[in-house]
């Protein structure tokens, strides 16, 4: 099971802040394809070239990055903070 | 290292206290980052501070480690209030105590272009004119990658 | 501007509140500079702080001016301690507050610069082994200097 | 009558803070050598080239600079506040 989680804009636009999925091992780039089938809505966010994408809490900017059952996955826009 | 993520204002007084104690502090730099009334979107009513738990405060240590052994310092605390925010209120406070003061300041300031553009938070500015969501400044990234080049 | 030589200490808060006011302000750098117990004359016992009355307000106020015009500051408070002090004592505060972080870094940092090298102090180290005129340093000097090219 | 101000290891080592001298219209170089012949331990301050020299609270660095009566002339050591 991967844990999912949106923010900002993206939460605002899916009305989703977290979700989970049952997948076999799979590669983030898959991850993703998976989410957008799922969720047309979240084409978008899959696309955005500006998209950050955290695995564990860690930036992760590998596709292909192999994800393990428990790992967390965040999307999220540039951040605003300070 | 003192971080906290939190809704409440902070006491700036009781963190000098924390941040000057110590033979070797002569220097001390406080920067705060305060919600300006005229936002980018017209006239605030409020600002919306949204963020990542546990990724957050994670980010933040990294970048404060990270100053800590570039310049030596003696202590570094760093508020980041979350939630829903009025004009002229405090967002965020990095404090950072040196023996010199060009250290003291290179940190704060490193600290500061590191937080804005690598710590998960993200600001929704809430106007006359509706709701919307703050776009990151080239600038700031600008300021956060000149700090690689500079060693 | 608000410039004050005083032998007390001052109140963080207070100076920040007054700092901190006004629609515009979204950020405030704060500097502080304080006794450290190891003096370049030997371990502490006292600083006494000498100054110029008179000039030394209106250096600061020319050195002010100067950071305000540069920079646009909203609002700038200097206070230096005279008269004795002891070990982890602040000597001097700087406050600046502006619309923008990179103004009040930049300009927090030019009066601090300015101060230890234009305004007239004199700081004396009183050490177990003696009483010792403090000697400028150059790199405080190449500080100053530095913001001549920098336009 | 010129003011004179000396400061910190200045001060100390005359042992004098101020003084006025009263004097004809003169040269801040010329008032430096009536300094000097008037009291010989102004000498090593006068021929310090780190010396700062201030009239009326402006740092003066023409030597050549006529001073008027009323004036103040202070003499001091590099800054060490902040």
């Amino acid at each position: 099971m991967i844990h999912i989680k949106y923010f900002a804009k993206y939460r605002e636009s899916l009305g989703l802040a977290a979700e989970t999925m049952t997948v076999a091992p799979v590669s983030l780039q898959d991850l993703m394809i998976m989410i957008r089938e799922k969720n047309p809505k979240a084409l978008i966010i899959m696309e955005d070239p500006r998209c950050i994408i955290a695995v564990n809490q860690s930036v992760e900017r590998n596709r292909e990055r192999m994800l393990q059952a428990g790992d967390e996955v965040a999307f999220y826009p540039p951040v605003t903070g300070g | 290292m003192h971080i906290s993520i939190q809704p409440q204002d902070f006491d700036i007084k009781e963190e000098y206290s924390e941040l000057s104690l110590g033979d070797h502090v002569g220097a001390v730099v406080i920067f705060t980052g305060l919600v300006r009334a005229q936002g980018e979107n017209g006239q605030l009513l409020a600002m919306e501070l949204e963020h990542y738990p546990g990724m957050t405060e994670a980010s933040i240590a990294a970048i404060v480690h990270e100053a800590s052994e570039r310049w030596g310092l003696a202590a570094v605390r760093v508020i980041h209030r979350i939630g829903r925010l009025l004009p002229n209120d405090n967002i965020v406070y990095v404090g950072v105590a040196a023996s010199h003061r060009a250290a003291a300041f290179a940190a704060a300031e490193f600290i500061m272009d590191y937080l804005k553009t690598r710590a998960p938070f993200w600001k929704k500015e809430i106007t006359t004119t509706g709701e919307y969501w703050v776009e990151q400044k080239e600038r700031d990234e600008q300021a956060a990658q000149s700090w690689e080049q500079a060693v």
